[in-house]
């Protein structure tokens, strides 16, 4: 019997994966944001989903402002709340805001908000105030798809707190049509000597940047740039300050922190690999378009996205805006891991291992999570795993503006990008690029400890000031280095230690 | 059951602004409170109105403490120099105003009010707006809304020193007939005032103030007669009494190379060097006199003032006409010696044409 | 010292606010005046009746609807202000406050280019007459109120064009044991000056005090012109006579009963009009209670008064009186005593005046 | 009257003073004796810690108070001037006065945060308007608002846009109280436009004027928005402000107990500098 049954749940679901189209047409017509997809069988489909009733009840949202993340919220909410029939009320607040929306009630012991959008950083302050993920939604096959770095981003020593939407990594993007120019290379070589090819060094990324900068190499009329890169302070500049100074710094020889030695929990960011790296920066200020000191993520994939420049490295979501079909510079970009260096830092040995390092960077993305003191806790979780179903991911990441961006190894095939009209060698470059990024053994996780905010803005505010002139890089650096010690005492270097040893696990490949 | 003050001192600021001040105000009587400006007048009011708290001293009306009685309690009424009414109520609500505040029925409201008109001679203006009206007639609704809130105690402080000298004219007669005629036995009136003639007008108990000093009480004709100092001399005189320092010898008195004789009412006094006083309307222009020079001819009312000067001392003669003069003319002028006071060092009187005061 | 004073006349004037009108209301009705170089004059009359009006005329602050004005033969109806060499002082002092009062005196001066030398010279002759010479270093605005409005002045006297200094009731703001002072030092700069002033007041003491010519003014009429003295003792109006005077004019309707004399109550009262022209036999005789006194030997115009009140001012005793139902005041020296019930007053026949239709009869 | 029922009077007033002033004070001061931050989110004593930190390690705070003091005082100088400049040409009988006012007007009526984003874009150094024109006519792109000189000047110029209507409408109120009298005797004194406007307009506003200023420099010291849209304090810290760099304190690394440190002493040197302020002010322009 039990066979039997077997084979007819078996048949049962041969049947519904193999008339998708069935299915997609029922939902799709309703829902026109998965007619690529429709609607793709799961534990959290639109079709689980439709089986639901919160009638009557609210679901209260705080996310980010539209449309990166504020969009999919929104219209995941709208679409949760017609399958459902829950009322969901979105609240839109400026990134900068995030915490303190989310934190304020949280510490006066209230919860306004049933789910809280915010950064996967923030984990270390809100996990506390969170409800964990349930096992139920853990061992969803949705969540099996995930990769390990990404589980352990929304995670904390083994406990999800933070249901995954988002993936987020740094990486490079480069003008295809500059670099593959077959004119442009004779022309760079005739020049320079050097090949002009897929920078493999930060170096290399100056030298070109500063070669195609401040002239019209695209023959529209304008001066393009050589780089476009988040440099205004407060922003996400730290971000990019640490892409920068991964190669440099991260060493695979000497594990046991990239931020703090671990051991004694002495800040590193002043040594001779993060200063190399900041002035390489503070170099990059004279081969960014005018104004460039200044520009904010926005501006950043506005000035890439809109063809000014020949480079520029960060999250996803100015290769798939470049990548969009209205996008001046559609199928022109190629995707490739953050440049590296021909040395890096021993700290060990204090002074400098020659030969090719390379680390990628798994900055923080997009976090969400359930407050522990939501009355409607089950709703908030169907609602999460309703936002990140395959058929709505699929839809999602391939929209650039809303910021939703690959996770899953599912999203690592060329044909889920070829699919919405990318060149076949570009999907492929872009996929391989995220799938070495996941496969790498020496990676750079973002600093989640208590204070991670002061550590952050005390960085960004040295390095902008030595962006802007005012300090020489080794000073900016001994300056935030300061600031780090003064941090620690007032943090205590027990807890930051404590905390910290949960990332370094994962970057030495322990967890 | 009199208004009884004793020893009265208010003292802000380490400054006397009433200093010692003791009276007794009996029912059915108007009282004068007559000074210069500063000279406490105002504070004297306010003190009994309750809206200044005196520093030392007692205040008592009908055998209560009237210190502990706050001052809606007190059933005062006061009329201010300034028209104070509310200009967005018409005659006849600015006058039922005070009376809202009380139970009284509304036929008690209409007739007091239609009492009150007539007493100050408004009626047919109940209608009209406050700024419809001149300022005479403003200072008359203020005093309706005093007279028909009937209370015990009706303070004016200086209710014409705001008006033009027509109406003022007008109105200082019509006061002192309602005064006379339309204020009850029970009413205590008190009228504070610059103006020794209005002092002498309304002919009540006068109460001479000087820096928060009580400096001589009595009847009207008393203080003009018999002015105790030279102070008062001068405070209770318009102009004020002219003071010339002399001395009185075998019979003449000689101030400023002048010699005239020495007037019957002052054989007693001994030989010595004494303040002359004299009014500017006992010196005439008389041929037969001493020259002067004419500093100013001030004409006022139907009066001309002369601001003479002969050496140091300088008078004022007052004509009762209207006349020409030009400045530095010189004209001669005479003194009429039965009407000489004569005070000591001290600024005492010690001679009067009618009788050293010895109240 | 030379001065280039001027006459000023005004010709023809008058003014309306509503000109195009059919039946314009005159705030000034047609008048034509003369004012003499170096005199003063004082404009007189109620709120109201447009004396204000008649002022900025002749400051060039309103255009008159119709006529000219005049200095010295020249037309200067269509010129403004500035350039009509007239001083104003207002009825609030107008001091420059961040200078001294040497450089408020030097002010009119400095802006008219003059040589410091001549500046000197100027506001030291005009700060003497005002006594404002132990402060001329001193900042204007400490100055007290009195001591200001001397500047307001002193800064047209400055100047030795101007044609007259205009006053808009300047001593309103003043202390009153100021205002003896001030009212001194305008005479006496006028004396030395020969400046022409024109003040304009709703106070008659102020004006009479102050001026050798008063224009009375009512209801946008120059209702008299003259001296104080004839303005008290000949009153063109009834008007004036109530005006003019504490108290008032004592006013009776009577009749006329010869070409010289009228009928009062049962009395009659001989006058030295001729009264024979008036046509009206309704008449009114005016005479001042100044004038009224208690008869003593005359025989002729006696009034027999019932003696209703009596009253006591210091300076003098007014008696009211009742002759059948008219009432009488008399001023009298207060050492008279009035013991009788019944008076005898006499009116002396030159002081009576007699209006026909409430204008005086000549 | 006994005067014990005045203070009677005085309680809900008293009461409304606590509750809206006098209370969020003492809470601040309390909160500046804390440690209160996103780590250990309570109201813990520790002593004046955050004051030492303040007064002995953060020379940024001190920096930005500089420089807001630069910012207020320049951009507020400025408003005065073309404040006053405008109100004397309106107030002054000239044709379209009244389209003027609006005109004059109009920049106050937008919002202030919408209206830096729109400067934002036209200062935008590649892609803005501005620098687009200033190409046209041969001139090279200035970095308005990533040079750490010229983006000072940028703020200014914004700051000036947004509230010099603020200053006018001030000024022109003030110009049309103003009695007609000493203008009258200026005209008939024979004084020229410029002596009338230094001798009789000027000192006659002064006291209008200090208080037009001091009201705007408490504004303008709050300046905050506008360097949050237009340069988040860059580049750098070139641009940042006191209550910008509170806000960064407070908001964004949630050191709650040392925001309301510096919260307080801003206030408290504040409270001090305005009323030196305002009476040099009056020292200067209201002789005594």
């Amino acid at each position: 019997m039990k066979t039997i049954k077997t084979y007819v749940v078996a048949l049962i679901s041969a049947l519904l994966v193999l008339s998708p189209v069935a299915y997609a047409d029922k939902w799709s017509d309703q829902f026109p944001h998965i007619k690529a997809t429709g609607d793709i069988p799961g534990d959290c489909s639109y079709d689980a989903m439709s089986k639901k009733n919160y009638k009557g009840k609210t679901l209260k949202i705080n996310t980010h402002a539209v449309p990166v993340m504020g969009e999919p919220t929104a219209l995941h909410a709208e679409q949760f709340a017609k399958l459902t029939g829950a009322k969901v009320d979105v609240t839109h607040t400026p990134a900068g805001d995030l915490y303190a929306k989310a934190m304020v009630p949280f510490q006066a012991g209230q919860a306004p908000y049933d789910i809280v959008f915010g950064f996967s950083n923030f984990i270390n302050d809100w996990k506390r105030y969170l409800e964990p993920v349930p096992k139920k939604y853990v061992e969803m096959k949705q969540m099996q798809d995930v990769t390990p770095s990404h589980i352990g981003i929304a995670s904390w020593d083994g406990v999800m707190y933070q249901f995954p939407v988002d993936g987020d990594r740094h990486y490079l993007k480069y003008r295809k049509d500059v670099i593959d120019n077959p004119e442009y290379q004779k022309k760079y070589k005739a020049d320079t000597g050097k090949e002009l090819r897929v920078p493999q060094t930060w170096k290399e990324y100056g030298e070109m940047a500063a070669y195609f900068n401040g002239w019209d190499w695209d023959g529209d009329g304008e001066k393009e740039y050589g780089s476009a890169e988040v440099m205004k302070k407060d922003d996400l500049m730290y971000a990019a300050f640490y892409s920068r100074s991964a190669a440099y710094s991260k060493n695979p020889k000497t594990p046991g922190g990239f931020f703090f030695d671990l051991k004694t929990m002495k800040p590193l960011i002043n040594n001779p690999g993060f200063v190399e790296a900041l002035t390489d920066w503070v170099a990059a200020t004279k081969y960014v378009p005018p104004g460039g000191i200044n520009f904010g993520l926005g501006d950043e994939i506005g000035s890439f996205g809109g063809g000014q420049t020949l480079f520029s490295f960060s999250w996803d979501d100015a290769f798939v805006a470049a990548m969009q079909p209205d996008s001046p510079i559609n199928n022109k970009v190629g995707a490739a891991q953050l440049p590296g260096a021909m040395k890096v830092w021993n700290r060990s040995t204090n002074s400098w291992d020659e030969g090719f390092n390379q680390a990628p960077f798994f900055v923080w993305g997009w976090a969400v999570g359930v407050a522990k003191k939501s009355k409607e806790k089950e709703m908030a979780f169907d609602y999460l795993c309703f936002f990140a179903n395959e058929a709505n991911h699929q839809a999602d990441i391939g929209i650039g503006r809303f910021g939703v961006n690959p996770f899953r190894n599912d999203d690592f095939k060329a044909d889920v990008w070829t699919q919405i009209g990318w060149d076949k060698d570009i999907a492929q470059s872009y996929v391989d690029t995220l799938a070495q990024m996941e496969d790498s053994k020496n990676r750079v996780f973002p600093l989640r400890v208590p204070g991670t905010f002061e550590f952050n803005a005390a960085l960004a505010t040295a390095a902008a000031k030595a962006l802007a002139g005012q300090l020489s890089p080794q000073a900016a650096l001994d300056e935030a280095a300061k600031q780090w010690e003064d941090i620690l005492n007032r943090v205590g270097k027990d807890n930051v230690r404590a905390a910290y040893s949960v990332g370094v696990a994962m970057e030495d490949n322990k967890l | 059951m009199n208004l009884i003050g004793e020893n009265i001192t208010y003292k802000p600021d380490d400054q006397f602004h009433l200093n010692d001040v003791s009276f007794n105000f009996k029912k059915g009587n108007l009282y004068t409170i007559l000074g210069r400006t500063l000279s406490g007048k105002t504070t004297f009011l306010k003190t009994i109105a309750g809206l200044l708290n005196p520093d030392s001293g007692n205040l008592s009306f009908e055998d209560n403490d009237f210190i502990k009685i706050p001052v809606w309690e007190r059933n005062v009424a006061m009329v201010y120099q300034q028209f104070i009414n509310y200009p967005h109520l018409n005659v006849y609500e600015n006058i039922i105003f005070p009376l809202k505040q009380r139970k009284i029925s509304e036929d008690q409201i209409k007739k007091d009010v239609e009492e009150s008109l007539k007493t100050v001679g408004l009626v047919g203006f109940e209608n009209r707006k406050i700024q419809e009206l001149s300022g005479g007639q403003q200072q008359r609704v203020a005093l309706a809304r005093s007279l028909a809130k009937k209370a015990k105690i009706l303070l004016l402080d200086e209710p014409l020193v705001n008006l033009d000298y027509k109406l003022r004219e007008q109105l200082r007669e019509e006061f002192k007939r309602i005064f006379t005629q339309g204020l009850s036995e029970d009413t205590i009136l008190i009228y504070s005032t610059t103006d020794p003639q209005e002092v002498m007008e309304l002919n009540g108990e006068v109460i001479v103030l000087d820096e928060g000093k009580v400096l001589q009480k009595g009847p009207a004709k008393e203080i003009f007669e018999n002015p105790r100092t030279l102070k008062v001399a001068e405070i209770s005189n318009d102009p004020p009494m002219n003071i010339l320092k002399g001395t009185k010898s075998s019979e003449k008195l000689s101030f400023e190379n002048i010699l005239i004789n020495s007037p019957s009412h002052f054989k007693n006094l001994s030989d010595q060097s004494y303040n002359f006083g004299i009014r500017a309307s006992e010196i005439k222009l008389d041929n037969q006199g001493e020259e002067f020079e004419i500093e100013l001819a001030e004409i006022s009312g139907s009066e001309t003032l002369l601001h003479l000067k002969k050496g140091d001392s300088k008078v004022i003669a007052l004509i009762e006409e209207v006349m020409n003069f030009k400045i530095h003319e010189k004209v001669k002028i005479k003194f009429n010696e039965n009407k000489l006071y004569a005070f000591n060092k001290n600024e005492e009187l010690v001679s009067s044409p009618y009788g050293v005061y010895n109240g | 010292m030379e001065y280039t004073m001027a006459k000023i006349e005004l010709s023809n004037i008058s003014h309306t606010y509503n000109p195009n009108d059919n039946n314009p209301t005159y705030a000034l009705n047609p008048f034509s005046m003369t004012w003499e170089n170096g005199k003063r004059y004082a404009i007189l009359g109620p709120s109201g009746c447009g004396k204000t009006t008649m002022l900025n005329i002749v400051s060039g602050l309103v255009r008159p609807s119709k006529g000219n004005i005049l200095f010295d033969e020249n037309d200067v109806t269509d010129l403004i202000t500035e350039e009509r060499n007239i001083a104003q002082v207002f009825q609030f002092p107008v001091i420059y406050n961040t200078m001294t009062v040497y450089d408020n005196l030097a002010f009119p001066l400095r802006c008219r280019n003059f040589t410091t030398q001549k500046i000197e010279e100027r506001v030291k002759s005009v700060s003497d007459t005002l006594r404002l010479s132990s402060f001329l270093n001193s900042p204007a605005r400490k100055l007290t109120a009195d001591q200001k409005q001397l500047i307001s002045l002193g800064r047209g006297l400055v100047r030795e064009d101007v044609a007259g200094v205009l006053m808009d009731e300047p001593l309103t703001v003043i202390d009153p044991d100021l205002k003896f002072r001030l009212r001194r030092n305008l005479k006496e700069i006028n004396e030395q000056y020969k400046t022409t002033l024109v003040y304009v007041t709703h106070d008659q003491n102020e004006a009479m005090t102050f001026a050798d010519n008063i224009i009375v003014m009512d209801q946008g009429q120059i209702v008299q012109v003259g001296l104080p003295k004839e303005l008290f003792e000949k009153p063109r109006t009834t008007f004036v006579g109530y005006f003019i005077g504490s108290p008032a004019m004592n006013l009776f309707n009577s009749e006329i009963f010869s070409d010289n004399s009228i009928k009062f109550n049962n009395d009659t009262i001989k006058t030295k009009t001729d009264l024979s022209k008036i046509k009206d036999k309704n008449v009114k005789l005016g005479i001042r209670s100044e004038f009224i006194k208690i008869a003593t030997d005359q025989k002729e115009n006696i009034v027999r008064v019932k003696v209703t009140r009596v009253e006591d001012f210091g300076n003098f005793k007014l008696i009211t009186g009742k002759a059948g139902d008219l009432e009488i005041k008399s001023k009298v020296e207060r050492e008279i005593p009035i013991s009788t019930e019944e008076l005898k007053l006499h009116l002396p026949a030159e002081k009576c005046c007699i209006y026909s239709n409430e204008m005086l009869v000549n | 009257m006994n005067f014990k029922h005045k203070y009677v009077f005085l309680f809900p007033g008293l009461f409304v003073l606590i509750g809206i002033l006098i209370f969020p004070i003492i809470f601040t001061i309390r909160l500046s004796l804390s440690g209160w931050n996103s780590y250990t989110p309570e109201m813990n004593f520790i002593g004046i810690t955050n004051y030492i930190r303040l007064f002995t390690d953060d020379p940024r705070f001190w920096e930005s108070f500089f420089r807001l003091s630069f910012l207020s005082v320049t951009t507020v100088v400025l408003q005065y001037i073309i404040g006053f400049a405008l109100a004397l040409i309106v107030w002054r009988e000239i044709k379209f006065k009244r389209f003027f006012r609006v005109i004059f007007l109009i920049p106050m009526m937008t919002t202030p945060v919408i209206m830096t984003v729109i400067w934002r874009t036209f200062f935008h150094e590649s892609l803005g308007p501005v620098n687009d024109l200033l190409g046209n006519l041969g001139v090279e792109p200035i970095l308005w608002l990533s040079d750490p000189v010229i983006a000072k000047f940028t703020v200014i110029i914004v700051e000036v846009w947004q509230w010099t209507p603020f200053m006018f409408l001030l000024l022109l109120a003030g110009l049309l109280s103003l009695p007609k009298e000493p203008f009258l005797a200026a005209a008939i004194d024979g004084a020229s436009s410029i002596r009338k406007f230094v001798y009789v307009t000027f000192p006659l506003m002064a006291p209008i004027s200090i208080g037009a200023i001091i009201i705007r420099l408490i504004e303008a010291s709050k300046i905050m928005d506008t360097v949050f849209v237009l340069t988040s304090g860059g580049p750098g810290t070139a641009t940042e402000t006191s209550s910008f760099y509170i806000y960064i304190k407070g908001l964004r690394e949630f050191q709650m107990g040392y925001a309301a440190t510096l919260s307080f002493t801003y206030l408290v040197i504040m409270i001090i500098s305005l009323t030196i302020i305002a009476k040099v002010l009056t020292k200067l322009m209201i002789k005594e």
